[in-house]
This record gives C-alpha cells, structure tokens and sequence, in this order.
C-alpha cells in the first residue's frame, strides 16, 4: 500500500464514515467546493452532495450549536473550525450546552469538533493555537491530538462513532510532513488509550502531537549521544487521560518529563503531574518536569517563535538535567 | 384563516420603520397600536373549533394557577432556587406553542417564561413541580432547575441559561428536519433582550440561509430583566431585524390568545411548506419582576396596573368566549375545577417524591465511561497512605 | 468602625475608585437603576450618571469589546458579568483580543472583568460556575478572586488601577455572609501576593476564594481533634502566582493538600503542583494531593451540590490521610 | 455635496427590500444596478479640490504598486506568512478612509484587505514591508503578521485575525469620544463574511444604542474566502441590516473612488454631528483569491476577468481625473513615479533591517511585570539537579 499524509489519513476517515453512516455530515466554512483552508474535505462535496458538506457561514457560534441540535436528532455531525484558533467564538456553546446536554437533560450529542491546530508553521497568534488546555476542564466532552498518521485516521473514526462530543486537534505542522502506510481495511483507533511511541527504561517524556516528533529526535539523540533510554508515551487521547499508561511509565523509569507546544502555565502538564502525584508519587526519583512554550502569545517571526516554542534541543537539555538528578 | 399579514410582512409597513428607524421602540402601553391592529376573534374568521378555543383556555388557566401554586410553594421555601413568571403573558405562549403540529413531530425550545408553551407540548404539572422542589424523580434529576428540561419524544428540547444559545441548537434540529425530508418544523423562543447576542444573530442567518423549517419568536415583553426595550435596541420593533436576515416576518399582539396563534400558525405553515425562516414578534407585558425577589423599582409607576387592569390576556380571552363564542361561565368554571384538581394531586404527588441521593450526581456526564470520575477523597485510600513503599497505585479515582 | 459585608467593599471600592479617577466607568447588563442582579453597584448610577455607570444590552462581547476599545483611550472600564458564567460568552474577546493587545500591538488594556462566581448556593450548573481555570492558561490576563472582605475591597481597587486587564472572581456565597471592619482610607491590597490566612507547622492547605473557610474550618477541627497544626495559604491572586508565598509555605510544612472549589481535572490544583514539583520537590514528604469538585456539571439539589462540591468533612479526611503518610 | 440618499435610508426603497426579502442577494456583475445610480463625479458636484482627487489618485496607486511589490517578495520567499491582496479594491479602502479628519483625530480599524485604508491614516510602505517581512523593527516587532497593526496616535487600530471582533472594540473607541464630548469619529470595516459573526451583532447593536460616532463599513467584495454572499446572508443586500439595528444606512458602489467617499463621509459627518451609527454597504469585488496561495477554482468563468476589464477602480478613476477633471497624463505618471520611487526606497530599507531577537519574545506581556516568566530550561538549573539535598529553589523562572 502506498505511504499516505496525516491529513490524508483524516480525509480517508471522513470519507470511509460517510460511505459507512449516512447520519454522518459535514458543516463549516469554504469546506465544500473549496474543500476546506487545508483541503482536508476535499472531494467530499462531489461525492456527497451539498446536503451532507455544507458551506456555513462564518458563524462558529451557529456551526457549533446547530451541529448539537443535528446531534440530538440522531445525526453525527462533523464541525470544522477554518482554523482552531476560532473554536474559541464557540466557547460558551461547547462548554456549557454540548458539554452538559447528556448530564443536565439526557440529551445524546454525538458530534466531533475538528480543525488545523498548533505552530511551527509562522503562523502568527491566532492561526497556530493549541486549545486543549482551555477545554480539558470541561466534564462532558472528549480531547483527542494525534501524532501519527495511523492515529489521525483511526482516532477521526472513532470520534465520530463516538456518542460524545470529541474535540478533535488535527497537528497542521504534520499535515503534509509525515507519510505512512496505513493497515486495510476498517482501521479504528480507541479513544482514551495511549500510546507508546518509544520504549525506554532511564527516563519517560509524557508528550503528544507535534512535540512526539521531537520527543523522538531528543530521544534518538540522548541515546546516542549519553547512553539514555528514553521511553516516549504519546498520549493521543487527552480527556479522557489514560491514568494507567501514565503509571505503567512512571513505575517503569521513575523519571517523567513533561512536554507540551502549549503555553506553560494552565497547559495540561500540570494536570498530569498532579496525577502522577496522586498515584505513583513513591515512584518518583525526581521530580515531574515539563518543558512547554514560554508563557506568551505565540508570535509570528521566525526567530520569535523558535524560542517561545519548544524544540528537541530543550528536550534533550531537560532529560539531561533530569537523568542527572 | 385569514391570509391578513401583519405590518411586517407588508413592504409599505417595513417602510415606515426605516423611515422611522431612528427613533426608540415606543414604551409599550396596554392597547398601543399593536392591540387596535389585532383579531379578537371579532371577525370569527379563525379557524379554531371551540373544543380547541377551550383547550387554549385550559392550557391559559393551568400556567396561571400553576404558577400560583408554585408561588405558594417558594413562600414555603419548598422550591429550592429561584421562580419565575410569566404572569400576563400566558397568551403568548399558549397561542404560539399551539401552533405547532405534536403530532407531526414539531418540537419547540422554551424559555424561563414559556411554563404554557411547554404544556401545550404535554409537560406535566408534576413534573414542573418536581424540577421546582429538585426531587430526585424530576425530569432532570434533580439537576437542573425550574423548567429546564426537555423530552425530545414529547416535542421540547431543554434550554440553557446562556441566552440566545437555544437559537442556533433550533437551527441544528431544524436542519436535520430539512436534510431526512420530515414534515416537521421547529419553534424557537428568545426575549427582547436576548436578540442582542451573538448566538441569537448567528443561528438566525445560518437557518435563513440554510432556509430551516425554523419559527423564531421574539417575546417582546417590554423588559430585559430591569432593561427596557429601548436600551436593547435602537431599532423601532424587533420584527424589522427580519429584512437583515431575508426572512419573513410576523408581528402579533401577544395577549390576544387567539392573534398570536394564528401569526404563529402561518409561520409555521410557511416553514411546513419549504419557506424557510420567520421571526415573529409578540408583543406582551411582563407584570411580575425578573424573578420573584426583584421587585420592579424600576418600571414607571401605574404601568404593571394598567396592563393589570386593561390588558389581562386570561381576562380578555374569557371575555370573548362568553360574549362572543357563546361558551358558558359554568364551562369555564369546571376548567378552573379541573386545573385545580390536576395541580393539587401533582402538588401532593411531587411533595412525596424523594429528594435525589448525593452519589447520583457522578452518574452520566458521558455515554461512555457511564460514572464520573468520583472523589478519591472520600473513598478508601487510608490504606494506600499508610505504607512509604512504592504502592500499586495511590489514590483511586473511583469515588 | 462597622463592619461591613463582602459585597459591600467591592461596592465601596467601586464608589471611591470612580470618586477618585474620571475615568473609572461601569458598564453591564442591569448595572444602573437596578443596580445589579445582586445589588453590587447599587447607588453608582445615582452618583455618577448614566454616562458612566452604563446598562447595555445582553451582550457579553460587546461589554467586554467596548471595554477594551474605552481603554486604549485612556479610560478605566470595569466590566460586569451579571453571573460570572456568562463570561464564556466572551471568551475569545479576553483571550485573543484583550489579553494580546499589549504583546502584540503595544496597546495598553486597562479593564477589570468582575462578576458573582461559585457555588454552594443552589445556582445549578449555569449560576455557579468557578471560571478560573479557563482563563489561568491566557498570557495577558491577571486572575483575583479573595475571599475577605478586606481583600475583596482592596484587590478590587487594584484591580481598577492595574496597567493591564484583571478578572476580578467574586464569590457570591461570600457576598452577605462575611462581615469585617475593614481598615480606614485608601485600602489597596496588592496583585500578586498570597495571604497566610493561618499558620501551622504540619500540613499546608493552599486555597482560594470560599474554600479558604472550609479550609480553616477543617483546620480547627483538625487541631481540636487531631492535635494537628495546619497552615492555610489563600493565594488571593491566582494569575500571576506568588510562587514565593507557595514554596514558603511548602518548605515549612513539607506536606501540601490544594483544595479547589472547581472540578478538578484541569483545574487550577495542576499548576500548582507542577511549580511545587520543580521547585520544592526535596521538600516534599507526601504527594500534593487535592480536594475538589467532582468532574460533573454544578447539580442544582442540595444533595446532589453538597456531594459534589469540597466540603469541611472532606478536607478534614484528606488531611489525616497527608498527615499520616 | 449633495444630500442624496441612498436606497437604505429612503422608506421607499427598504420597503422593496422587504418584499423581495426572500430572494437571495444577486451576484455581483460589474456595472449592475450600484454602479449606475452612483457617483462618476459626473455631474461635478464633488467637493473634493482637485489637490485631494490627485491625492485619492496617489493612495489608490501606492496601495496597488505596495501590494504588487510584496508579491515579488513573496515570490523570493522574503514575505513569511501569507500575503493578502486588495486588488480591485482599492478605491473602496481609500475612498472611505479619505472621509475621515485625521486632524480631528478620528480613529479606523482596517481589515486584511484596508491597506490602502491605512496608508490614507499614514501607514507608511515601510513598515507594511518590514510586517510582511517578521523584521526586528516593524511596528510589532515581528510579532504579528502583514499589516495586523495599529497607531493610535496617526488613528489606525490594529486588528486581530478573529472576524468581527473589531465592531465591539471600535464601539469601544467611538463610545469614549462620546462619554468625554470629543469631535472625533470611528470607522470599522467588516468583509460580507464577517457580518455574520455574533461579535459584529453584539458591537453594532451596541454602538446604535449608545449612539455611537461609528460608521461601520460592510465591504462586500462578494465572497468570504470561497464562500459567495448568497451562502452568508438571505439579505438582498447588507444596507438593509441598517433597519434591523435602527441605524442609518449608505450604499454606494466601492469601485468609484468618490461615490465611497461621498457615501462614508455622509455618515462620517452624521456620526460627529451626534446622529449615532451608519451601517455602510460598499460593493466591489475581489479579485485575487482570498490569499496568494487561492486558485479561485471556485469563481464561475470569466468573472474575475470581466471585472478586471470593466470595472478597475484605477482605471475607472484615472479616466475621470483624464477625461473629466482635465489632469494631465503626465501629472498621473509623476505620481506613479513618485509611488515606486517611495516603494523602492522602502523596499531597499526593509530588506536591511534586521529579524529579531529569540529572547525578545518574552518582553511586554503585561505592564508590570514587564517580562514574561521565562523558559526555566533554557537556563541554569544545572546546579540544582545535581544535588540530591533540599535546594533553596528547585529550578527558577527566570529564563
Ligand atoms: C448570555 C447571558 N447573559 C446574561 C444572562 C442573565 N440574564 C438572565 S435573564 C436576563 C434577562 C432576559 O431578558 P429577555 O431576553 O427579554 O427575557 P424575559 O426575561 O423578558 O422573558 C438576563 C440578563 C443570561 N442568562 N445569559
Ligand atoms: C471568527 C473567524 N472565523 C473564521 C475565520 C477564517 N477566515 C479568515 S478570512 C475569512 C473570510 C473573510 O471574508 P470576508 O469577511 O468577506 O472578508 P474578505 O476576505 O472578503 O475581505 C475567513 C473565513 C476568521 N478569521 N475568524
Ligand atoms: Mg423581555
Ligand atoms: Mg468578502
């Protein structure tokens, strides 16, 4: 089988759940004769029809609410956000109506929120924002950031037989840049599972997304270059967290590292070291570390966002300071 | 049914307010312009059969002395939150709820003041009482509270409140109308106030756009909380805002039961028939405050009275079944009876009920996993804290 | 000198700082004749007209827009959210617009964001929402949220006299019932800075806002009881953190519960221990552990909110568990 | 000038909007119905002095050569993000800018596509370069991209890249020119697209009952990326939201250079003599793709190209300053000489200046602390971690 791109993986999934479940559609902006900012809809309109890919005004409020009105009636909309940066303009109809319609009224909403997330693109601020951390603090809705091809198609259908609302980040740094063969057939990933990416005994960085790439660089690099056994735990799913792969890691190296794109302060690490803390805290050599972007609006130069975001270089530091403790 | 059209829909009519556009919405006055303008039932054109011009007056009753009863039950500190009515505008919601088709599957989303429109889709006085008292066999459980609720069989989906939410999520269940080919059509309620945000203005022109089989009825009650209309907007009437979004508009007399069905009626007739969008502006009082504990300091002394005394939509509605439709008082009267009856057994059914258990409130946040994650810390970690060891796992997330 | 009500120092910290500068205004739904759903600018428009105690429509982004256009211009806007819930509505204003203006455009966002916040008052899921965690995770914002009335009415003018934009959390249940004489003239408590609300040798409790009396309470019963000495660190301000105030108090007691109001997966706990983690690990004889609320939407009856929130009881039996490790 | 209004403001002429309200908006062709009842300067009447129609003529050509200028470098790779073109639509930038009283401190939020907008307020071509180009020495400091930025002091606010959000802001603005009695006006452009934002509701709605000195420009270039009107409103037209918000409204065709300055500077003059809000309706069309990287697969054949011949604004207008202002050819090219002189200059001077320091990311957050908490793992900690004692501070945030 030929070797595909992570955005190809979703766009397959689409395509392979649409074919499957005529409850399923499609609603967002320029995502039908356009095929979407990215493309990731593409052909999807020609296939089927302007009724299940539908070109929405610029209204994220609407997409957002009226794909949950979709949802209780039985149908599995998929939301897209031109980029993620504007799911915020939803916040307030994701957090408090998607999130609480089945605890507060019963009410099924089966939908999935989809959209290019994250930097080292120069994307600027408000074209390359990685929301988990706003949303992890929702009961009610699912988190899922792939890294792979594989996940990204395998997680996409899951998220949309999924009877929950799943947000789903696509990485767009990794659109195009990563390629794999994907298994035949129907290939399904589970939501709330991690991932192991690299198994290692010295020391485990708990990551996901782009930052699984340089994870693995500083990984490779650290092994060569200091005879360190990195494990690397992608963790895929980020609500719900998987507590037992997280454990299995920590007892495993007794070291963690932390490492996110996102913003330091709020990110998702400190909900992970809290855990860790709670339930493996004898397990720990050292402590839980991260290393995240600087606590800044991401900005567009260069130069500017090379530092603010972090690279492998500042993996390999950390893991460094972190076996010597 | 007369095919009359309300100044909004009439091109000479949305010319005026243009022209006037500047100006403020007038204050509302008990029998302003909108009341002249509006059927009494005068003409005895509706098409309404007198078994259905008295189920309107049952489902008018039953709000009114629901509420009363509810009002009874707060004093007695048995409602847990706050109370709400909508006390001078049962017409509104009775007339415009009964235009929809429940047979049809029509479903509508109410507001904290639409306790009538939920009964014309088969809510029931003890369920409401219920939702009031937090009982744990309520709609919601015990989680959610006053009449917010909804039951999708029924015909009502439960609202939030985050106002003007419910406008794009009516798009959405619309939407999927239009998409599976159903006959059904969908109603949505927001107030005066709430056309001012952003939800209301998004999912307004996505289901125009999408040309939904959507009612959106704006409740013009005068006040926004302690608001009035005239710091909501600066246009003239909420039914102009029809010509921003290329819908058709309605504009009725909300106290008038029978006016307010039949607006209503040809809006959802249009939405049945492929037309898309109406907004329809029904134009009522809100007499008691905000809520209960609010109590009206702002409004202008003589206007809750007026309204009282002139514009009663049970009283003029009673009025024009005895002195026109031929309906005898003693018929009335065993309405009055029997709602009475049917709300002094819910009363007794729902002060029976239990109040819901602690442990419930971790159940169901998602399909799956079914059971929050509880609180560890009152569940049985003593053991794992007493050892230094390394323990298999410290702490449990199993509540 | 009387003593005075939680709610009635931020009033007088609205009365004095409009008194004081020009150009201090209040805008907010309700704000003027009424004077607030809760009476908090009650006699303000009497005072200072309608000019400058403003009633706008139910326009949650246009408040918090408005605002921040007042501000560039030199004016001081303070904000009302009628329940501090409804904040959501205008999530992307404050964290893409209000909270980068500074960063990415040198314009200054003098604003103060404030409404009646938390639970323990039968609100339900709408009218009880803790929203501090959503916004700790934005570069830009400052968070407050005090839970005395002297800090209530000196943070608050802070708050207003702040270079940047300041949400100002009030907690509602504290609103009538704390009472304090608060000291005479002009009472400013700084940004920034912890408070210890009680002092102890054995245990450290780290909260905010109403919790902080659930927490002294536990705490006389657990000296009462348990002979336990326990010290209780109010943070006061959450964004930015007085990591300082946190490590004292870590490196006193070695043993640390962080009880939140807020449900607790992404809650503000994880930051928390994510900077004793790298800071104060040595210092540590027993996990961080946290009390919270439960993962799940406010429920509206009293017996489903008491389960799900923090209670007395529940740090009195964490505590134990800590001291006994 | 005279008092001419357009069909927005006339009763008459809502009214048939009204009517027609179900119809979609039409495509836009060039030379339809807004171009010929507007403005050529046809019948002289413009009170522009012949300094400013050579003026208009100097920022329409700067804007087109400036953006011609960045495509080369976008070609060489010197422009990091996208770039976003405004061709086609520059007289409705400069036109409606030009309406503005700098000297009165009058204030405008431009979009992606108001580069010429920009320049009007005294944008100069070399910091647009030194945006596009991430430089150390741009106006942001090579933190936000292409001309995503703002100078109070020459009147521009810079936007951020969420549409819509401007509307409250500039609401914001306008609303302290009123509450401190100041003689100055705001202008805030939306794209069609972005008016069916919530944000763009809630700030309109805002500003006309506050009675804001706003003018709000709805560009409606016919698409919002691929998207044509038809899909984003059911209006005939934007001018008639005007009425749904009791504001004024304007529409004049955004490719006369004057009839948009007529149309704006009407409602800029409005707004400063305290009459509130207009809702301005300019149309045009835009004829790049939404950015460079757009190949417009989705524009129905020969549209772009009948623009481009019929209804260039540059060529529209340098044939009125030829044919009926009696400008000489000559005068035209000294200008257009003078513009790429200007270009050059600013071109070589960008290009020298230098991309910025990694470390200055950090600075400016908030006012105080001036520095943002740093990347603890770029700096020293080395020493902590190799000690297994209790250190003073574990790690440091300094960065
Ligand atoms: C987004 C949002 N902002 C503020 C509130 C607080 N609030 C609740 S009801 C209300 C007034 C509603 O007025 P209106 O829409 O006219 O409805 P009415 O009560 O008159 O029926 C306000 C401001 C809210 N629920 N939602
Ligand atoms: C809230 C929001 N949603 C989506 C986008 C992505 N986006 C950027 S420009 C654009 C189209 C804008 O169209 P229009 O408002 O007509 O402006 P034009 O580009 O035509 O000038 C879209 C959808 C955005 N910037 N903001
Ligand atoms: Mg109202
Ligand atoms: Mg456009």
């Amino acid at each position: 089988m030929a070797e595909v791109t992570y955005l190809e993986g979703i766009r397959q999934a689409l395509f392979e759940e649409m074919e499957r479940d005529p409850n399923v559609f499609c609603l967002g902006e320029d995502i039908g004769a356009y095929g979407g900012a990215f493309k990731v809809t593409e052909g999807l309109q020609q296939r089927f029809g302007e009724q299940r890919v539908i070109d929405t005004p610029i209204s994220e409020i609407a997409i957002v609410g009226a794909a949950a009105g979709a949802a209780h009636m039985g149908l599995r909309p998929v939301c897209e956000m031109q980029f993620i940066d504007f799911i915020s303009c939803a916040y307030d109809m994701l957090t408090n109506y998607v999130a609480t319609a089945r605890y507060r009224a019963m009410l099924p909403c089966p939908m999935v929120v989809r959209g290019p997330s994250g930097g080292y693109v120069r994307g600027g601020p408000f074209h390359s924002q990685n929301p988990e951390a706003a949303f992890l603090h929702t009961p009610g809705l699912k988190i899922v950031y792939p890294s792979t091809v594989a996940d990204a198609k395998g997680l996409m259908k899951s998220a949309i037989r999924d009877d929950d609302c799943v947000l789903f980040f696509e990485h767009k740094y990794l659109y195009r840049r990563i390629k794999e063969e994907l298994p035949a057939g129907d290939h399904v990933v589970p939501i709330g599972k991690a991932r192991l990416a690299r198994e290692g005994r010295d020391l485990s960085i708990i990551t996901y997304a782009a930052t699984v790439w340089k994870a693995i660089d500083a990984a490779e690099q650290l092994e060569r270059e200091d005879g360190l056994s990195v494990e690397v735990l992608d963790l895929r799913t980020l609500l719900p967290m998987d507590d037992a792969a997280i454990l299995a890691t920590v007892r495993k190296t007794n070291r963690v590292l932390i490492v996110h794109e996102d913003t330091r302060t709020g990110g998702i690490a400190g909900e992970i070291t809290s855990r860790i803390n709670e339930q493996a805290f004898e397990w720990l050599d050292a402590p839980v570390l991260r290393v995240t972007a600087a606590d800044v609006p991401l900005p567009y130069a260069p130069s500017l966002e090379d530092f603010v975001l972090p690279q492998a270089a500042d993996i390999v530091r950390a893991a460094r300071q972190l076996a010597r403790y | 049914m007369p095919a009359k059209r309300t100044p909004a829909r009439d091109s000479g009519g949305v010319g005026q307010a243009s022209a006037s556009s500047q100006t403020a919405v007038p204050r509302i006055t008990p029998g302003n312009g909108v009341t002249a303008g509006s059927h009494d039932g005068a003409d005895g054109s509706t098409a309404l059969s007198r078994e259905q011009r008295l189920e309107l007056y049952y489902y008018m009753r039953l709000t009114r002395s629901l509420e009363e009863r509810l009002v009874n039950l707060y004093r007695q500190t048995k409602v847990v939150g706050g109370l709400f009515r909508s006390l001078g505008q049962e017409a509104d919601a009775v007339g415009s709820a009964y235009a929809l088709d429940r047979r049809k599957g029509d479903i509508l989303s109410p507001l904290i003041r639409n306790l009538g429109s939920m009964l014309v889709q088969g809510a029931r006085p003890g369920e409401i009482l219920r939702q009031y008292m937090a009982k744990g066999d309520s709609p919601t459980r015990g989680r959610e509270l006053n009449i917010h609720y909804g039951d999708l069989v029924r015909g009502f989906v439960g609202q939030i409140s985050h106002l003007g939410d419910m406008v794009p999520v009516m798009a959405g269940v619309t939407l999927s109308f239009k998409m599976r080919g159903e006959d059904r059509v969908g109603l949505v309620y927001v107030g005066d106030g709430a056309t001012s945000t952003g939800a209301f203005h998004e999912g307004l022109n996505f289901a125009a756009v999408q040309r939904c089989p959507l009612v959106v009825v704006v409740e013009n009650n005068g006040y926004a909380y302690s608001t009035p209309v005239e710091r909501q907007t600066a246009a003239r009437s909420f039914v102009v805002k029809a010509v921003g979004y290329g819908v058709a508009g309605e504009r009725a007399d909300g106290n008038d039961v029978v006016a307010t069905y039949e607006a209503t009626k040809r809006a959802v007739d249009r939405a049945r028939a492929g037309g898309g969008v109406t907004l329809v502006e029904l134009v009522t009082y809100r007499r008691k405050g905000h809520a209960e504990h609010d109590n009206q300091s702002y409004v202008p002394p003589g206007e809750i009275e007026r309204w009282e005394r002139e514009n009663d939509p049970l009283d003029r509605y009673s009025r024009v079944l005895l002195e026109r439709d031929g309906v005898a008082a003693t018929e009335l009267a065993a309405i009055d009876a029997r709602v009475q009856g049917e709300i002094d057994v819910a009363t007794d059914e729902a002060s029976a009920s239990p109040m819901p258990e602690g442990r419930d409130a971790l159940i169901g946040v998602y399909a799956d996993p079914a059971v929050a994650e509880g609180l560890w810390f009152r569940s049985g970690v003593d053991a794992a804290v007493t050892t230094h060891e390394r323990p298999a796992s410290w702490g449990t997330h199993d509540g």
